[in-house]
């Protein structure tokens, strides 16, 4: 039988929010699927799209940003600038004919532990059945 | 009607009297059917000017091209350059205004309203001679485009051959200007974003391969970012090369340069180019539709751009180069800006 | 060998021919482009001149020279990437294209041989086509010593003569092609030949574009180095590669490594197009560039055609294919540059 | 030069070694290029673990190291210190957190091996380009600023100035004392309230220390931890330091308005002194009621005035105060009229809030504390309390717990009863949360020795009657409805951050929580300092709190700023921003999106305050020209770790 799809997930998470809840996932010994790699930022308005771009073409199939909720940055507005950025990276995506579930967005504390687990065992899931990314991947 | 000789007269009025470098307009190519940009010092060859919808260029970018030439230079002439801005073009000067490129006293205006015409499109004035060559392109005072063809001279009325920008265009009456040609017309289309929307409406499949053979066909000439008067950076992102050495760059910056594009024009590298390229132009791309004009293979770039302008003011009620006060698109956000994409 | 082939055999004729990638020019989104051709029926061979020329055929924009990685134990592995295409056709050739491909052998050939060059060049046939209409209206072949019925690089010449072609085979490779179809072509007759005649002198005369006396250019350039000219001339270039990319004669090239992995490391060294007009192109690592602004870059690109070139090979490298003119965004005409350069002064 | 990096994997015991293979992890790191050291150890935060990675880093001249371990937010700074203890610079040090985001989370031995290889290369691969930094050190200005004279400032100016530090205290309204001067008696152990809160006042307004404001606004902040600037605005009050406070003013003055400190029960004049232990023992002068300032239009006070203290001409005055620590204590206050109509309040004159009722007991207040109900002035039988008014209610109101309703409620009813013996108090409440010392038993103490009965549900209607405020609820214990015919409604009133806490928190640049109460930085370790250095809380404007634990806190934010005074200088994270100036074209995008205000163009380009500047990394995403990062965490960086977590 051939091995089962494994999705490979690129997470950039904001050190103050989403990492510290990935911590709290991790101290509460919640189980997620070990696709995900996180990548710790400062805040998720440093996310460069750029960054997204280039986790894509090194053959990501799925990649997350995660910040503080609106109005809970550490860096009191960061992450509404990462809203209004990620928007337009994500209809671009879109456009270009990235399959929209690739490139996920979410607000994750640092008290949600189980926010994040959540995030990434529904993000392994609807990565699966989409099979490897070949769009905007380097040609092998 | 733009009045060309009001046009001539007052180009040659700001040039006799120092009161400008030289003169940015259009003047008749020998090479094309579509004018060809022309940098007039000499008053006397003012005469040679030409303003009909062959004027494609977006002659912004020769203030960009200006600039730099200035900073090059060890005593700069200050005075500023005058330049013959339509509609769209006066909105790419606002966006180098907001953005500080340069100061409003860099450039005396020039602007010319469009009207309800615009500029022709070459490909679709083929299509409308049905593969007939045509030569020489005159045009009527009813509005017609008449093409001299090997079978005799054919009238189509401009508003059939316009370009796609035009059809679409936001604003045919310049913004900002110091002399003013033309009646002022502030139409908006019915449709601005129809051919966005066209391509919307297909499914993520088919716009993926849509894009996937668009895409491969790019040689990286880079002709859409050199013809843009907002990629006026000094290095960018595909340069292979780092521009910003100082004398105290060491050689590990160099060598640690990253390559977030590379150079070989595989489809992966394609895509990012130009997905970076409209990226870095979101809030700032004010639709002259120039990078679509230029692309020798005829790749639709400005789908990319236009989509991200209807994102724009749809999500965030932002139309890039109206107002010079307002923080760019993406450096100010709203505590009301959409947020059900995020989980 | 000269030979008749009725156009409703060329479909029969391009059939015979398996073992060969055949391309043709095409006419997809109003642009004309080599594609590979499954059979030839919709064959449309009176076309204009195809966007690219077929120089990518034998000098790809991306070339892989070489892999390298290191295995886990760190040992460096260098494997080398020869290509080895199957025989490819080209069918419709312009002369003025397939006159390029001499003038990229002298590049690639000579002292230095560049056997990623060779490999594709030797695996390339081309079936040129007699412009019997300029393709072009910027069409200037006839100035730079070339003509629409050129047949240098070509290995078959087609001429069209209404309802067949009068086909010249120039080289073995060419007759081999003839050969696979043989039962298709006819010995010309005797107003074949002169039908033939008569087409390509017609053809000549129909060059609208010219530039006299070309050759007092190329001294004169040696003089013009410091010339305030190329200012003038460049000041609405925008620095984008159209001119060189699309021309079939420019050649210059950037090796660069491309990592893909740096655990273990992984990667190609390729080798790309580049040139004269970008400005990183001859940008040193000090950050000093001699060729600074784009008068520069239009100097260079005169000189390398009109100077270097000639007085290295003897000829002019440029085939007057007209897509530098045709495709400038911003109308800068290298014939009527050379027009003023002939007369500078 | 080649860099020599150190690998060093943590076992934590089994909590890492017992889902990944740790030594197949340190393997793979000794073969992976550029790294010349990798080992692993069963304590790497041991003492002897710490020695290991010392050692290595001398004997073999590692220029950086990565200690894949639990979160960085426990050991970075362990090892970081171990790093320098060992002659290297502490940021050459980065953790690979391969036991919260690794271990603990996964039970596939193999892939989470995979896995806390990639985070180990990842972190590899970014150490590779850390800078060295050094901490940047500012120098401090030694005063501080207190936002809110309540009982939560006033304690932390008082502490912070007792210990030597000069603070200045400013206060919006004209006497400092916030609610608790309104307050009757205080829980649990009904001490009257002015009677505890007055001598600190008065201690205030007498210490050396202190420079207080009222009647003064704190309009703009700038500069950052130990050298903010101020700009304060002093309201006019109208009265000179003439004035001898011979209320001949208040006696002529036409105009009455609404009293705030009785909350609208009884009025005063437009020229007023808030409340006779007032301090400072000041009048102000209202202009929203006086009819314009205008002598000719009245005058009236101006004439009586012997000393002539009245100054119609008094401007608003802009005063400028550098400051080094800050701490907000602007409070709270109740649930509006509008918010709370389904009650009747505002419609019903019998219908009032938990503060109003507190003057109704005052002996200070409308009534010398005799509880008289304000639409007839009889004494009420039959009081219903009723609890959560607007707390705990998620669908239309807040969804938080306001904390100190059930106490007061208590401590309403017992004062009731011990004024109106023959009364009934009813409490309608959805549970009694009496955590607190003493507290359990003063709610105790209510039902058993008063007498008032406790009504566990919720009140459905309320309206007037035959002279009655009609209330129809249900008592969920025995599952029936209740209707009472009461003379007195009390509502006790959600606390919500004091109006303009949202203008605030945008002021002094700090976050608020998603109720309006300005966020504290950490919920649980850092309960009292905001997201912005320097500037800490105190009392209700983070929470709703009661007094002790206001003071507390208060406290707690003097010590914190003390903390900060104290310094000769303060270091800051080196992390910050840097321009490549070549690159920048001064496009302001990066001052634009800057929260600390922390990047200004000079001569066209953009130049980070490194002090300011906390290192978030928004301007780097933002800059088109690849021209500002912030240092250790730069685009290079991101990109190795991108390939890191990607490849393989």
């Amino acid at each position: 039988m051939a091995e089962e799809f494994e999705p490979k997930i690129v997470a950039f998470l904001c050190k103050w929010c989403s990492s510290a809840g990935s911590d709290l996932a991790g101290v509460s010994r919640m189980q997620y699927p070990p696709n995900v790699v996180p990548i710790q930022v400062m805040c998720s308005g440093s996310v460069s799209p750029l960054y997204i771009f280039n986790a894509f073409k090194k053959g990501a199939d799925g990649v997350l940003v995660s910040g503080c909720h609106p109005g809970d940055c550490h860096y009191i507005e960061g992450n509404y600038y990462a809203r209004r950025r990620i928007a337009l990276v994500k209809e671009l995506l879109e456009f270009v004919g990235l399959e929209p579930e690739r490139f996920q967005m979410s607000w994750v504390s640092a008290a949600e532990g189980t926010k994040y687990t959540e995030v990434i065992k529904d993000f392994v899931d609807v990565l699966k059945p989409l099979g490897p990314q070949s769009h905007l991947r380097r040609e092998q | 009607m733009v009045n060309l000789d009001e046009l001539k007269k007052e180009a040659k009025r700001v040039l006799e009297d120092g009161k400008v470098k030289y003169v940015i307009g259009y003047v008749k190519s020998k090479a094309s059917n579509m004018a060809a940009p022309a940098f007039v010092t000499d008053p006397e060859e003012i005469e040679n000017l030409i303003w009909d919808p062959t004027c494609v260029q977006n002659l912004t970018k020769f203030i960009v091209d200006e600039k730099k030439r200035k900073a090059q230079q060890k005593k700069p002439d200050t005075r500023p350059v005058a330049v013959v801005s339509k509609g769209c073009d006066s909105r790419a000067i606002n966006v180098l205004l907001q953005e500080k490129y340069i100061e409003r006293d860099d450039v005396f205006i020039l602007g010319v309203a469009c009207e309800d015409l615009g500029v022709i499109d070459e490909k679709k004035l083929a299509q409308k001679l049905k593969g007939k060559r045509f030569g020489e392109l005159t045009f009527d005072d009813k509005k017609n485009v008449v093409a001299t063809t090997t079978d005799g001279t054919v009238k189509v009325p401009v508003k059939e051959v316009l370009a796609e920008r035009c059809v679409e265009c936001q604003a045919n009456t310049p913004l900002i200007y110091d002399v003013f040609l033309g009646e002022e017309d502030r139409r908006k289309p019915d449709a601005p974003f129809a051919s966005v929307e066209k391509m919307e409406s297909l499914s993520n499949k088919e716009r993926g391969a849509f894009w996937q053979e668009q895409l491969s066909k790019c040689v990286r000439c880079y002709a859409c970012r050199s013809t843009c008067p907002m990629c006026y950076c000094d290095e960018c992102v595909v340069d292979t090369i780092n521009f910003a050495v100082t004398p105290d760059t060491t050689a590990q910056e160099k060598a640690l340069r990253i390559k977030w594009i590379e150079r070989a024009s595989t489809k992966s590298e394609n895509f990012g180019y130009h997905l970076v390229r409209a990226i870095h132009l979101v809030g700032r791309c004010i639709d002259c539709g120039e990078c679509e004009r230029v692309c020798p293979l005829d790749i639709p770039i400005r789908f990319l751009n236009k989509k991200l302008e209807k994102t724009a003011k749809e999500l965030f009620d932002y139309e890039p180069g109206m107002d010079t006060e307002k923080p760019a698109l993406v450096a100010s956000f709203k505590d009301e800006d959409p947020e059900e994409f995020i989980r | 060998m000269d030979k008749i082939l009725e156009k409703k055999s060329l479909t029969n004729w391009l059939k015979k021919l398996t073992g060969y990638d055949v391309y043709a020019p095409v006419l997809k989104d109003d642009l004309w482009n080599y594609e590979i051709i499954s059979d030839g029926d919709n064959l449309e061979l009176d076309y204009l001149n195809t966007v690219q020329a077929p120089k990518k055929f034998i000098f790809p924009q991306v070339e892989n020279l070489l892999d390298f990685g290191s295995s886990d134990e760190g040992t460096p592995e260098i494997t080398e990437t020869l290509p080895q295409p199957n025989p490819t056709v080209i069918l419709g050739v312009r002369p003025c294209d397939g006159k390029a491909v001499i003038l990229q052998d002298l590049v690639f050939g000579g002292e230095f041989t560049d056997p990623y060059y060779w490999n594709r060049r030797n695996a390339t046939y081309l079936v040129g086509l007699t412009c019997n209409t300029p393709p072009s209206p910027n069409c200037f072949c006839t100035s730079v010593d070339g003509s629409p019925h050129s047949q240098e690089g070509l290995d078959i010449l087609l001429t069209d003569l209404g309802t067949k072609y009068f086909v010249e085979a120039l080289t073995d490779k060419g007759r081999k092609l003839v050969s696979a179809g043989q039962a298709l072509f006819k010995a010309p007759t005797a107003k074949d030949k002169k039908d033939l005649e008569q087409v390509k002198t017609g053809s000549e005369k129909k060059i609208k574009r010219q530039i006299k006396n070309l050759k007092k250019v190329p001294p004169k350039l040696k003089d013009m180095f410091d010339s305030p000219l190329w200012d003038e001339e460049a000041m609405s270039c925008l620095r984008c590669g159209i001119c060189t990319f699309l021309c079939p004669t420019c050649h210059c090239f950037d090796i660069s490594d491309e990592v893909t992995s740096s655990l273990p490391l992984k990667g190609h060294r390729i080798r790309t197009w580049d040139t004269c007009q970008f400005p990183d192109f001859t940008m040193h690592s000090s950050g000093h560039n001699p060729r600074p602004d784009k008068a520069s870059r239009l100097r260079q690109r005169m000189l390398h055609k009109f100077q270097y070139f000639v007085e290295i090979h003897k000829k002019y490298q440029c085939t007057g294919c007209g897509r530098c003119v045709s495709l400038c965004p911003v109308g800068i005409d290298i014939i009527e540059v050379l027009d003023k350069v002939r007369d500078y002064g | 030069m080649k860099k020599r990096t150190g690998v060093f994997v943590c076992h934590c015991g089994i909590n890492i070694a017992g889902t990944v293979d740790v030594k197949k992890v340190a393997d793979k790191l000794n073969k992976h290029a550029g790294v010349d050291h990798a080992e692993d150890y069963v304590y790497m935060c041991s003492d002897p673990g710490q020695k290991r990675i010392e050692e290595a880093i001398k004997e073999k001249n590692l220029d950086n190291i990565v200690v894949a371990c639990c979160s960085p937010n426990l050991h970075e700074t362990t090892f970081r210190n171990a790093a320098k203890a060992a002659g290297i610079n502490e940021f050459q040090c980065e953790i690979a957190n391969i036991r919260e985001q690794c271990s603990w989370v996964h039970k596939d031995m193999d892939k989470a091996t995979v896995k806390a290889e990639k985070i180990t290369v990842s972190a590899v691969e970014r150490v590779r380009q850390n800078e060295s930094l050094e901490p940047i050190g500012i120098p401090v200005t030694r005063r501080a600023l207190v936002v809110g004279g309540g009982i939560a400032g006033i304690q932390a100016a008082l502490d912070m100035a007792n210990t030597g530090f000069e603070v200045v205290l400013v206060e919006r309204s004209p006497s400092i004392g916030g609610h608790m001067i309104q307050l009757s008696e205080t829980f649990p152990t009904l001490d009257c309230s002015q009677c505890i809160l007055t001598p600190k006042m008065v201690e205030v307004s007498k210490h050396p220390k202190i420079k207080l404001m009222v009647y003064s606004e704190v309009q703009e902040i700038t500069g950052y931890v130990g050298n903010f600037k101020a700009k304060i605005l002093k309201k006019p009050t109208f009265v000179t330091d003439a004035c001898t406070l011979c209320d001949e003013c208040t006696r002529v003055c036409p105009v009455v308005q609404s009293n705030e400190f009785d909350l609208g029960l009884t009025g005063r004049k437009a020229i007023y002194i808030p409340f006779a232990q007032a301090i400072p023992a000041l009048y102000t002068l209202d202009i929203t009621g006086c009819p314009g300032l205008m002598p000719i239009a009245c005058g009236k006070c101006a004439d009586v005035c012997d000393p002539g203290a009245i100054d119609f001409d008094m401007k608003p005055e802009i005063v400028e105060e550098e400051i080094g620590a800050i701490v907000l204590a602007t409070g709270y206050d109740l649930y509006g009229k509008e918010e709370m109509a389904e009650y009747g309040y505002g419609k019903y004159a019998d219908v009032m809030d938990g503060l109003q009722f507190e003057r109704l007991l005052s002996a200070s207040g409308p009534t010398q504390g005799k509880v008289l109900r304000p639409s007839d002035h009889k004494e009420p039988k039959e009081v219903v309390f009723i609890q959560c008014a607007g707390s705990r209610d998620p669908e239309i109101h807040c969804a938080y717990c306001s904390k100190i309703c059930c106490m007061y409620t208590a401590k309403h009813a017992m004062l009731y009863k011990h004024k109106v013996h023959d009364g009934q108090a009813y409490i309608f409440y959805i549970d009694i949360r009496s955590g607190g010392k003493n507290y359990e038993e003063f709610v105790q103490r209510t039902t058993e020795e008063d007498g008032v009965l406790y009504l566990r549900g919720k009140v459905s209607k309320i309206f007037e009657e035959n002279g009655k405020i009609k209330v129809w609820g249900t008592d969920t214990l025995i599952g029936k409805p209740v209707e009472i015919d009461a003379d007195l409604v009390v509502l006790a009133m959600a606390m919500r951050p004091s109006e303009g806490a949202d203008k605030l928190a945008r002021t002094f640049k700090v976050a608020v929580d998603k109720d309006g109460f300005l966020a504290e930085a950490h919920p649980k370790l850092k309960p009292v300092e905001s997201v912005t250095a320097g500037i800490f809380y105190a009392g209700a404007v983070q929470a709703p709190k009661d007094i002790p634990e206001a003071v507390a806190q208060a406290s707690g934010a003097a010590a914190k700023a003390i903390g900060i005074l104290s310094q000769e200088r303060l270091f800051h994270s080196p992390m910050v921003a840097k321009v490549v100036k070549n690159l920048c074209t001064g496009c302001n995008m990066c001052v634009d999106v800057c929260p600390y205000d922390a990047i200004s163009l000079e001569d066209g380009k953009a130049v980070v305050n490194d002090v300011l500047c906390e290192g978030c990394g928004t301007c780097s995403a933002t800059c088109l020209r690849a021209a500002i990062s912030v240092k250790n965490v730069t685009p290079q960086q991101i990109y190795e770790m991108i390939d890191a977590s990607v490849g393989g």
